[in-house]
């Protein structure tokens, strides 16, 4: 049985790469169509979630992106499999959300789920400061660690791009205590920095988007659900970098270790 | 029965309002002296229901499922 | 018998037969057909012979496939002299369908598309932009291809003309600007095709026209190419995507006209809307089937709508077909039966499919959401025949419809001013700023990020290159668009519209020659192009003149370089109250990269290496951006000299697969200066530069000039020697850690402070990088 | 003085609102009973003007540069 089951609806447009990337450090991922989950096709294109160790929603404009970024995909998601996600991310499956995934992660509930799967949402990824579509490499750190990054080193500097125009991390009215509990619980993993790993200060275009705290991405308190807006999967090897004819001698890029962390984590499960 | 009913979807005060805030740019650029600017959205919605007010109730909850994000949007129901 | 007789619901019998030529023409104008008094004879004259009368629906089908749009009555002449005799062994299948296919290895095709969707941008620039690129993607994927790349040349008056002097209905650049490439991104980023590369231009011409043109690649394994026609006797056709509404009606005739003051109002049907979310899974849908082998054929709705397509597959295929009309989904009711006959709505597709394969094939459709109906079927007759409601509305041979017309127009060749003029040479750093500033020079970046480039992961040379958050404009972007293989295609578009509206000859022809010099600046080996050749109303005799010019141009350069153009599109009618556009024939460019791991970009790489300049400057100042700035008129166009480029252009390639070559960016609009100044911005280095060696030249003109066949490059010390024996080429400078350029011509020095020109380039095209 | 001024855009009749078709869509899919969904935009603008009919004026031109496409939109700006 495949190890990952990447979920698409119309409109997401990440999925190739992100299924290339699990596979590209030796794990076995299977592009699946939210219609084969929830049994709304034919006998024999049915998928079960429970078949999967992880799940992971790809990047893209899941439905257009209209209304919000993510909340279609996250709604229709809620109405049918709602008890499913809960129970997978209860027995401690992985679940994991790049740049349109972690906006349906968060809209859906799941993160940050300071008390489990929230009925409402509590945080929001809303449009850049920008008020614009940013597609640029950035600079992030690794400020704590998940089941997603295990093999990342702590205050790792990473160079992965961004593509969104809602990005923006916010709990709204709510930012300043919320960010103190997200802090206590350890659940920032990733943040928007300078070259040299200096706080990007809120400042663009180190932090692309004006989110709160600098923030490119957060865990679950169990650390096995990561929303992050950066695309890792589209940094596998060096020639994907962006500035790669710069520093040549290197194969992989960095968002290879995310991946690899994965499958560590698997084996070793 | 087949009732319009408007939902209007605003940011709550003190969330930044990025879209406004270009639009105003841009109107100050080409010489309009504006002071702010707040974008809001409607749908306006063609709903089957029972009642008048089962349709308010049910777009009601459709906001609360998909339209309005808590965090950052207030919203308000209308019957055209 | 009066002119209308209705033979069944909404169908009427148009009495041609008895009408004189004034009732012909002002029928055609009443109902927008575009048909002049000679084309209507000839229908006329056709008809009699058949012994009757034709139906609306008949003739609207000749109104769109007789409209220039669709059948290049007036350029095929010319084309067929230039740029369609472009022969090359890679070419698989060219010029003859939606788009060019190519060899890129022995199992692997790429597919090239080029189109314009200019009028429609005109009045609603985010829509029609949008629905520009859905289009262009539809072209590939007709071809069985996956899409991989998209590009977009545009062309907009200046950014700051003046809101008072803009005739009324026409929009300011500026709001053109912002909705094209907000259509654009909404578009591209939302279906996950990766916009790498395109220009932006801007001149006065512009102003009344804006120009939008968008190209597509995309790959394909060579035993998946499937093609336009249609397959067997008995075959069915299935339509599959969205419904059919009132849009786009008579888009194609709406393309065949000038815009006038009144489109604004009456040409609404003419806009087409975009759903880009139908477009993604049906790009799925197409895809799966034609890999799962149950497609005999594949085309999708363009210009003319269902009458183009169910015509045009059944003629290609040798065979004949019947559509029933009532079978189309339709998105509201009351559409008269030739208006599904001709609406262009879009995100619709055509197959035909064996009658034992129909149920697999809905059923993928049906997965992916997708509407899908089986709406006629293929027969042998030779003619296409449509039924609405069990009464045959249209029943015509497929030859004489799509065989129509071709014209040989008149045209004339207005001869321009090419008289230097002489002046004295103005303050240099005050030029150099006023250059770095303009808008035609000034950085993409806001274009640039507004498009995601690198969605599908494969984009391995992005469009601004160097350092990050210090990124500067590169000469092409490189796609690898296959897992398993190192193998790459780079992409570029080009033209120097300023250039052809003064020398339409060597200007097309230096269009041709920076795609090649920009493809090798990546190292890769120019392979294809497509054109889209944007003209004004080929009716008057000056606007055909520059045409056939440009054409003959592009011809002598393509030929001279080997190169083939293996797709394209033209566009005429690009005119408005102030006139015709400049001449804009745009070419998307692709290129061989044998290795992506050994592509060169533009950017400076270490304090240390050596500046070499390859090629000849010569004081060739018309149409240069310097000349621009300075309000000049005159001057000579830079000539083109293959010989000599493709000379350069071995010895490049050699040194860049030995890792000789450590940047290197080609000489175009702004010349020397700019191409140096980018490099240094992407390297966040400084450099020295000494002009000394280039000649007996002014300063000024060595620095500004925009001759061709140059390239800039950076090498290591170690590798100088090599440079200079192997390129002839000449040294100019060293890199250096300062944050300065400093020129130095004899007694001339400047020294410019490189975040001040960086704030003056970054800031050239108002809005947020 | 200054105005707050609303300004209403609206898609014309038979031009496709791509947004209002997926939300009609999805809330359809979600279990209600929604037979048509149209999306509206509205600017609200703070602006400095000499008098109140100074102030539209400007909005209305500001809309025809800027906000609102004629060809697919029809505007409406009210005083609020
Ligand atoms: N409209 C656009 N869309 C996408 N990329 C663009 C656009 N305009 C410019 N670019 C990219 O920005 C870079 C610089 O453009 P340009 O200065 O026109 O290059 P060149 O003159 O070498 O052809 C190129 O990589 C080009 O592809
Ligand atoms: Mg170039």
């Amino acid at each position: 049985m495949p190890d990952v089951c990447v979920l698409l609806i119309e409109g997401t447009n990440c999925e190739e790469e992100t299924r290339r990337a699990f596979e590209s450090v030796g794990l076995e991922a299977e592009l699946v169509h939210l219609k084969q989950l929830t049994g709304d096709c034919k006998r024999g294109r049915r998928k079960n979630l429970f078949d999967y160790r992880v799940l992971m929603l790809p990047g893209g404009w899941s439905a257009g992106d209209y209304v919000r970024a993510g909340a279609i995909f996250a709604a229709r998601i809620k109405s049918r499999l709602r008890e499913d996600i809960k129970e997978f991310v209860e027995s401690g499956n992985l679940v994991g959300g790049i740049c349109n995934g972690f906006q349906i992660l968060t809209e859906m509930g799941l993160l940050p789920a300071f008390d489990g799967m929230s009925e409402a949402p509590v945080a929001c990824l809303t449009n850049n400061l920008s008020s614009s579509f940013q597609c640029r490499p950035t600079y992030i750190k690794h400020v704590g660690s998940c089941l997603f990054t295990g093999g990342i080193e702590k205050d790792r500097v990473m160079q992965i791009p961004v593509a969104h125009a809602e990005g923006r991390f916010t709990f709204g009215e709510r930012d300043r205590e919320l960010l103190r509990d997200l802090t206590d619980n350890k659940q920032i993993v990733f943040r928007y920095c300078m070259e040299n790993g200096d706080e990007a200060g809120g400042v663009f275009p180190w932090n692309p988007n004006g989110s709160l705290y600098d923030i490119a991405g957060i865990c679950n308190p169990e650390g096995n659900v990561l929303g992050m807006m950066p695309h890792p999967e589209r940094v596998i090897d060096v020639i994907q970098e962006s500035d790669w004819t710069r520093n040549p001698g290197r194969d992989y890029g960095d968002g290879r270790m995310l991946f690899e962390s994965v499958a560590e984590y698997l084996k070793k499960i | 029965m087949s009732y319009t009913i408007e939902v209007r979807i605003e940011l709550k005060k003190g969330v930044i309002d990025a879209e406004g805030e270009t639009v105003k740019k841009s109107l100050n650029l080409l010489g309009y002296r504006i002071k702010d600017v707040n974008t809001v959205r409607i749908y306006a919605i063609k709903v089957e229901a029972g009642s008048e007010n089962d349709a308010v109730e049910e777009i009601n909850e459709a906001c609360k499922r998909l339209l309005a994000n808590p965090v950052i949007q207030n919203y308000s129901v209308t019957v055209k | 018998m009066s002119l209308y007789r209705e033979i069944t619901d909404r169908v009427y019998e148009i009495n041609l037969l008895d009408s004189s030529d004034e009732e012909m023409e002002s029928m055609s104008r009443d109902r927008s057909l575009g048909l002049n008094l000679k084309e209507l004879r000839k229908i006329k004259k056709h008809f009699k012979g058949e012994g009757r009368n034709p139906s609306d629906v008949e003739l609207e089908a000749f109104a769109q496939s007789w409209s220039e749009h669709c059948c290049y009555k007036t350029s095929k002449p010319i084309l067929d002299e230039s740029v369609f005799k472009t022969k090359a062994p890679q070419n698989i299948c060219v010029i003859s369908e939606d788009a060019g296919v190519v060899d890129f290895n022995e199992d692997y095709a790429y597919v090239v598309a080029l189109e314009s969707h200019n009028h429609p941008s005109a009045l609603d620039p985010y829509g029609g932009a949008a629905t520009g690129i859905g289009g262009i993607l539809r072209d590939v994927v007709c071809m069985g291809a996956q899409p991989v790349a998209l590009v977009d040349p545009l062309f907009f008056g200046p950014l700051d003309y003046d809101y008072k002097k803009i005739p009324e209905g026409v929009k300011h650049p500026e709001f053109l600007f912002k909705g094209v490439v907000s259509g654009i991104a909404a578009y591209g980023n939302r279906v996950g095709i990766p916009t790498i590369a395109g220009m932006v231009e801007f001149d006065e011409s512009y102003v009344g026209n804006c120009l939008v043109n968008v190209g597509c690649v995309g790959i394909v394994r060579k035993e998946d190419i499937i093609h336009s026609r249609a397959g067997y006797k008995g075959d069915v056709y299935i339509l599959a995507g969205g419904k059919t509404g009132r849009d786009g009606i008579h888009g194609v005739t709406f393309a065949s006209a000038e815009l006038d003051e009144g489109s604004e109002e009456k040409d609404i049907p003419a806009v087409q809307l975009g759903y880009a979310i139908m477009k993604e899974p049906l790009m799925h849908a197409c895809l799966e089937a034609n890999k799962k082998k149950l497609l005999t054929g594949l085309k999708d709705f363009g210009g003319g709508g269902l009458s183009c397509v169910s015509a045009e597959m059944a003629h290609s295929g040798g065979k004949g077909a019947i559509v029933y009309l009532d079978k189309i989904p339709l998105k509201e009711e009351g559409l008269d039966p030739w208006e599904i006959w001709v609406s262009e709505s879009q995100e619709r597709m055509m197959l035909t499919v064996k009658p034992e394969n129909v149920e697999r094939v809905l059923e993928i459709f049906d997965f992916w959401d997708v509407p899908a109906v089986v709406v006629g079927e293929i027969d042998d007759s030779s003619r296409i025949k449509v039924t609405y409601k069990g009464v045959t509305v249209l029943d015509l041979d497929l030859d004489f419809l799509l065989k129509g017309v071709v014209y040989e127009r008149p045209y004339r060749f207005v001869e321009r001013e090419y008289k230097d003029v002489d002046f004295r040479m103005p303050d240099l750093k005050e030029s150099c700023l006023r250059i770095l500033g303009s808008q035609r020079v000034g950085s993409k970046a806001p274009v640039v990020r507004r498009y995601d480039h690198e969605v599908r992961g494969n984009t391995v040379i992005k469009p601004m290159q160097g350092i990050v958050n210090k990124q500067s404009h590169g000469d092409a972007a490189v796609i690898k668009p296959l897992d398993d293989s190192f193998q790459g295609l780079s992409i570029t578009t080009d033209v120097n519209p300023h250039f052809c509206k003064l020398d339409p000859y060597w200007g097309a022809a230096s269009a041709v020659e920076e795609v090649v010099r920009n493809l090798v600046s990546v190292n890769s080996l120019p392979h294809s192009m497509a054109d889209c050749l944007n003209f004004g109303n080929p009716e008057k005799e000056d606007r055909l003149g520059d045409f056939k010019k440009c054409c003959e141009g592009l011809y002598f350069a393509a030929s001279s370089f080997r190169l083939p153009f293996v797709s394209g599109n033209v566009s005429f009618y690009n005119e408005s109250a102030s006139g015709a556009v400049a001449p804009t024939p745009s070419i998307l460019g692709i290129g061989m990269v044998r290795d992506v791991r050994k592509c060169v970009t533009s950017d400076l790489k270490r304090e240390g290496n050596a500046l070499y300049l390859v090629g000849e400057t010569g004081r060739e100042m018309g149409a240069s951006e310097y000349y621009r700035v300075l309000g000049l008129a005159g001057g000579k166009v830079p000539r083109v000299y293959p010989e000599r480029v493709m000379k350069g252009m071995d010895s490049l390639l050699d040194l860049m697969d030995s890792s000789r070559i450590r940047a290197c960016h080609d000489l175009s609009t702004g010349g020397l200066f700019v191409a140096l100044a980018e490099m240094c911005f992407g390297g966040d280095l400084g450099a020295r530069v000494d002009l000394q060696g280039m000649g007996d030249l002014r300063s000024d003109f060595k620095l500004f000039s925009e001759s061709n066949g140059r390239w800039l490059v950076e090498v290591r010390e170690k590798d100088s020697q090599a440079v200079v024996e192997e390129l002839n080429a000449l040294r100019v400078g060293e890199v250096n850690r300062d944050k300065t350029l400093d020129l130095a011509d004899g007694g001339n020095r400047i020294s410019l402070d490189l975040e001040e020109l960086r704030v003056k380039w970054m800031n050239a095209i108002e809005g947020e990088e």
